[in-house]
């Protein structure tokens, strides 16, 4: 079992669920509240990512992040190694393809909010960003959840943006999905299937705890 | 009307000899309509195995077809080898690797800091770079540079981006067009184990008549001087 | 604190109207003003431009001697930065929050103790003890918004903002409170702003707003409009026949009033009288103190809480309001014979402008 | 309409209070009937359960001949199916639908010119006219509880649930609004079901829950706990010392009072006294039809709309209200003695339960 | 150009979408509603799909509706078709991995709706359906849009699985995500970088609209 494979895909899941999240929420707040005519703009600029096929839109990220890029010169430069075939360049890849999982349903949740609670807020002296997380936030929770669950899940399971720029190198940038993968096509379908049902275990119990420890805030919602 | 249509599963690195071999054959047999599509020979195999509507399986090696006809999934338990492919390793336009003067030991030098490669668990040109390496006594040292891409096509990828400084890829692959700017040095072939690709008819093949008459045409003297041209053996 | 709160702005709805406001409120001594006005005529527009959060389209306003607003400078203080406590007409309490957690949310730089115990402190006062981890949606209107008046009481804002603060309330538990929010008030010393539309609320907390203490307004209000909101029954055009030693002689209908007249009555006047000023009698009785003493006839009783309404033909459509065994006690009935006094004191003039008062609204 | 709306019913909260109802309120002829009760006693709880929003844990509504809840059959009549009208204590307009939209949403199966005049028509009615394009959110609190009414009242229901129908409007338009309203039930004729704070809306609307007509209520409240709610200043313990020819004498503090005695008087009472039936005099007068006749001190003034709020001190506290002339006329001020005169029939006596009755909320 | 790919593509993400509608709207109503506790386990098996890599993913899928599958077969006996590498086939394929991107976003839209407005509603005689369709979908906009445009977007560059189900048969299961692949894969990029920019362009339209269309409905919501 390829248990190195399996923590890496983790652990890429969890950096790029918490890169969307420091991204994402502030960018979904901004488009819901903004009353730019520009904004509808932005809002399809964020989706398309996942219009296109996850391996060709890995090439043309490999090709911008890549050592001949500007991008990846600078990188190289900075940090005495390339972007690409780490797991940084994975990184970048995962929450740029991602990003539409997460903003969106950031966004419907905000927009739908109450303001007159904001203004409540504001009103008690609790500043923008504390009202943000003290009243925002909690309100917003079934939309920010879904997005973390969507990007989490989501990255988990990505192959060919992550193929792409990772390289598969065992230890270093080959996930579990690239993992389970490389087993279907060596016709290893037992090793796949073990794979997967670990896979799907681990993401069941997660998910299952994250939806069951839920419910508690989900009781506050309707505003009887 | 036309006499037959078939559908084609072919090995991704047949692209530009099969398009060209389509396109002669269409002068031969202007009845028959030739549909090909290239993919992973291992996502063929899984389709065939669920009765994919293909009248003809060109794998990159001759495992999958085995497996086929093992499984009683092939027109007449025959498969039938079409090529042997040869290995090549290629660098991009403008890099000034020795790899014409010092072959598979161009690769020890530090600038070479990646070296793309077809998947070797599941891509026959992956495990045969492995071999290459290991019989040039460099996989040791090298093996911490290798990146592994999904197919020889990947690994192609890799190369050009500039991602990955050489890659190990088919022949056939390095002298297509858009990749004959590039520099290429073909593996002695007592390097690696031949590279044998086979094929089969599948047992439900809609049009067998045709895909017969494709199989033919493939095997015949017209078909393999194709085939050499991009650089595949017999 | 010195100075006062002085606005004067306007605020313009695209598609609605304009709502504009000026005043000027002394901090010191801290006062309760009340604002008073009809449904939908701007009372909570001008609370929220008051708070910060919605901003007017011209003027400007001042808190002592802090710039709050100016449309001419782009000066806009937060909400935040403004101190003010704001009770919203529908409460806005976090539906998220228990009782407790509401009604701490504004104390965040406090130590937890400190904390702990100034919430307790006001739940306790506004009778929500034993609620405090209870969730809104858990909580009667009435409960919700004491919780609400809470919030923002428990952090003694320089300014207080309450828009109907006590409306879902009941008659005692509102008798109560109202106490209470006045005691609240004084202790703290906040200046506060209050939107009601109860009469006796408006008395109890303060001064209805530009024109001076409470019952001035009621007696005099300034305008038709403000005699037709505070509730001035009576409201007839008449005509001024004679002025002299500072009393007027009214035309009103086809009978004649006194009034004490202010200088620069005109002609044409809007006669307001009070229900409770007007007594009735069954015999015209002794000359008296009293001006007026009007031959009329009952039209229709009313009977309400704690008085009964009085429907009268004086000459013109009169209103009284009189104690149920007073009711009793004269046999009142419609059709009876009464006569009714009232002074020349408590009949107020107002210029009339052509259109009838009583359709003012 | 023949029979009666019969509920008995019982609902409980976890972790929070158990709401009961029992009542039945005869259909024909259509009434108003008012819900009073402290805030947080269960008055919004009973209309939703009449509504079939809340599912009571035992018992049984019916209307009628209909049943809409038996809790031992497991029956629950759905609300779309009741065809009730139901008034939100905090409106529940449709923030996405505008005006008209709101007051036509239960008009579905009408044709639509029909459901268009009958839209303007009750927005007219309630002084919302010029608005129908406007969303909730751009609407003044009062003006959105005139569309909650509207939308409830513009499909003519067969039963109304009112919760606070007024309470967000100015005294003016209330006082409007509430005639306005009556007539639209008496004219319809629908059985109506209000909540309400107000003892003016409670008496001009309809009668008082489980307790017959509203002047009834008022006077004879059932239980020390309605006569708190519903505005009784005077309760006091006193002791019944004797009882002849149905008149009772009680001694309070230190004083004796004659009261009217039903059956069944028991020794401990609460007596219970209404302001506005105590009269005072500045001395104590020739003998008349009043029975009790005490000399007072006055304590404190307390100057309200439409009257004045007098506490005395006549041997036990004693509240009285009267109008700002008399109050004039008599010269009244702190440590004045008066005299106070009221009716046996104005006392009225209730089993006192140890408790004292001024904390019974 | 393979125009017959991109209207391949289009309609198999209008159906698909169509589909995740019907399915997903009262999944996700009842998820928001529900107070059984077995919800959050029914929560977490929808978005298990996506946690699989697509080509894996179909692989399962390719075997469980094959000829030799119980499904397959029933669905052969009926039709006198099989299901994979058929239209239909992909439809169910992109149906199931685009699940999460469906219901998740509803149901989170669902759970914030206010309660008391399906009651107002209730309460004027309009019956449940009614309402869901006159109060909650229009209220719970915001996120329907959000799952709407996810699974569109998302099933227009879905590659992996519809690959495995539909076996990339030129005209038939081609996708535009699969020609752009293969252009890729051909090495042929200004084929594929002509095709990526009309599939950009064309879903950037799409979305431009409906975002700029939706702020209509926006505007309706922050309930002052
Ligand atoms: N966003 C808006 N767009 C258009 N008109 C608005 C908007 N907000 C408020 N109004 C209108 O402005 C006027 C003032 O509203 P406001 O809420 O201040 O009234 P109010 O005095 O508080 O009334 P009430 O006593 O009924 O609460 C109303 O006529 C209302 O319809
Ligand atoms: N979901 C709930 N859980 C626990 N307690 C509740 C819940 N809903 C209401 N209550 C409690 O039940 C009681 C009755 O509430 P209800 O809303 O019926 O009161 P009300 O008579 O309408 O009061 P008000 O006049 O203040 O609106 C209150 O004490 C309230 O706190
Ligand atoms: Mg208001
Ligand atoms: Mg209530």
């Amino acid at each position: 079992m390829d248990w190195q494979a399996i923590r890496l895909s983790v652990e890429l899941a969890a950096a790029t669920t918490a890169v969307l999240l420091a991204l994402g929420l502030p960018l979904a707040y901004w488009l819901a509240r903004t009353r730019w005519r520009g904004r509808a703009i932005v809002e399809a600029i964020v989706a398309l990512p996942i219009v296109l096929p996850p391996t060709v839109l890995g090439f043309y990220v490999l090709v911008a992040l890549g050592p001949a890029s500007p991008v990846g010169a600078a990188w190289e430069r900075l940090f005495g190694q390339g972007l690409v075939f780490t797991f940084e360049g994975l990184l970048i890849a995962s929450v740029l393809y991602s990003l539409p999982f997460a903003v969106q349903p950031f966004a419907a949740a905000f927009a739908t909010l109450d303001r007159r609670l904001e203004e409540a807020a504001w009103c008690l002296g609790v500043g923008r960003l504390a009202t943000f997380f003290k009243v925002c936030l909690p309100l917003a929770w079934p939309g920010v959840l879904t997005g973390i669950v969507l990007s989490f899940a989501h990255t988990l399971g990505e192959f060919g943006v992550v193929l792409m720029i990772g390289g598969n190198i065992p230890g270093e940038t080959r996930t579990v999905s690239i993992a389970i993968y490389d087993e279907v096509q060596a016709l290893d379908y037992a090793a796949a299937g073990r794979t997967s049902a670990i896979l799907l275990a681990f993401s069941f119990a997660v998910l299952l705890a994250t939806y069951a420890l839920q419910r508690r805030f989900v009781q506050a919602w309707p505003v009887r | 009307a036309r006499a037959g249509e078939i559908t084609v599963a072919a090995a991704a690195n047949l692209k530009y000899a099969v398009d060209e071999l389509v396109a002669a054959f269409r002068v031969e047999r202007p009845d028959v309509e030739v549909k090909v599509t290239y993919g992973a020979s291992g996502n063929f195999f899984a389709q065939l195995s669920q009765r994919a509507p293909f009248d003809l399986f060109l794998s990159a090696d001759a495992v999958y077809p085995a497996r086929l006809v093992e499984a009683g999934l092939a027109l007449d338990d025959a498969m039938f080898r079409y090529a042997t492919g040869r290995l090549a390793l290629w660098i991009p336009p403008g890099s000034t690797l020795p790899v014409g003067s010092l072959g598979l030991a161009a690769l020890r030098d530090p600038r070479v800091r990646r070296i793309a490669i077809a998947n070797p668990r599941h891509a026959p040109y992956g495990v045969a770079a492995i071999e290459a390496l290991t019989a040039a006594g460099l996989r040791e040292e090298l093996s911490g540079r290798l990146v592994l891409g999904e197919n020889v096509g990947q690994a192609a990828q890799f190369v050009q981006s500039r991602a990955a400084d050489a890659g190990f890829i088919a022949l056939s692959l390095a002298v297509s067009p858009p990749l004959a700017g590039g520099t290429h040095y073909v593996v002695p072939a007592e390097l690696h184990a031949p590279l044998e690709q086979a094929g089969v008819i599948p047992q439900r093949a809609r049009d067998p008549a045709a895909a017969l008459a494709f199989r033919d045409f493939l095997l015949g003297e017209h078909g393999r001087a194709i085939l050499s041209r991009f650089g595949y053996g017999p | 604190m010195a100075g006062s709160l002085k606005a004067d702005f306007s605020r313009r709805f695209p598609g609605g109207p304009v709502v504009g406001a000026a005043l000027e409120l002394p901090l010191d001594p801290p006062r309760v003003t009340v604002l008073f006005g009809p449904s939908g005529c701007g009372k909570t527009t001008v609370l929220r431009c008051l708070a910060g959060l919605e901003r007017p389209d011209e003027g400007e306003i001042r808190f002592g001697a802090q710039c709050w607003f100016e449309a001419a400078a782009g000066i806009s203080l937060p909400a935040q930065r403004r101190g003010i406590g704001f009770v919203f007409q529908d409460y806005a309490l976090f539906p998220h929050l228990d009782v407790a957690a509401n009604v701490g949310f504004g104390l965040g730089g406090m130590p937890a103790g400190e904390q702990r115990r100034r919430v307790a402190a006001m739940l306790d006062r506004l009778g929500l003890a034993g609620m405090a981890a209870r969730r809104p949606r858990e909580l009667s209107g009435g409960q919700q918004q004491r919780v609400a008046l809470a919030r923002a009481l428990v952090r003694e804002p320089r300014l207080l903002l309450l828009d109907e603060p006590l409306s879902a309330l009941d008659a005692v538990l509102r008798d109560a409170l109202r106490d209470e929010l006045r005691g609240l008030l004084l202790q703290a010393g906040i200046p506060t702003v209050v939107v009601t539309h109860d009469r006796n609320e408006a008395l109890v907390l303060g001064r209805v707003l530009q024109s001076g203490p409470v019952i001035e307004v009621f007696n005099r209000p300034a305008s038709a409009r403000v005699a037709g909101i505070v509730g001035v029954e009576t409201r007839q055009p008449g005509r001024v026949v004679a002025i002299h030693e500072g009393l007027a002689e009214v035309e009103v209908g086809t009978a004649r009033l006194h009034a004490v007249a202010g200088p620069g009555i005109p002609r044409d006047v809007l006669v307001c009288l009070r229900g409770e000023d007007v007594i009735l009698q069954r015999e015209p009785g002794p000359a008296s103190s009293v001006r007026n003493r009007l031959a009329a006839r009952v039209i229709g009783i009313q009977p309400a809480v704690p008085l009964t309404r009085i429907e009268l033909d004086a000459g013109f459509p009169l209103f009284a309001w009189v104690t149920r065994p007073a009711c009793e006690e004269l046999g009142l009935a419609p059709g009876e014979e009464v006569t009714a006094l009232f002074k020349a004191s408590a009949v107020h003039l107002l210029p009339h402008e052509g259109a009838p008062a009583a359709s003012q609204r």
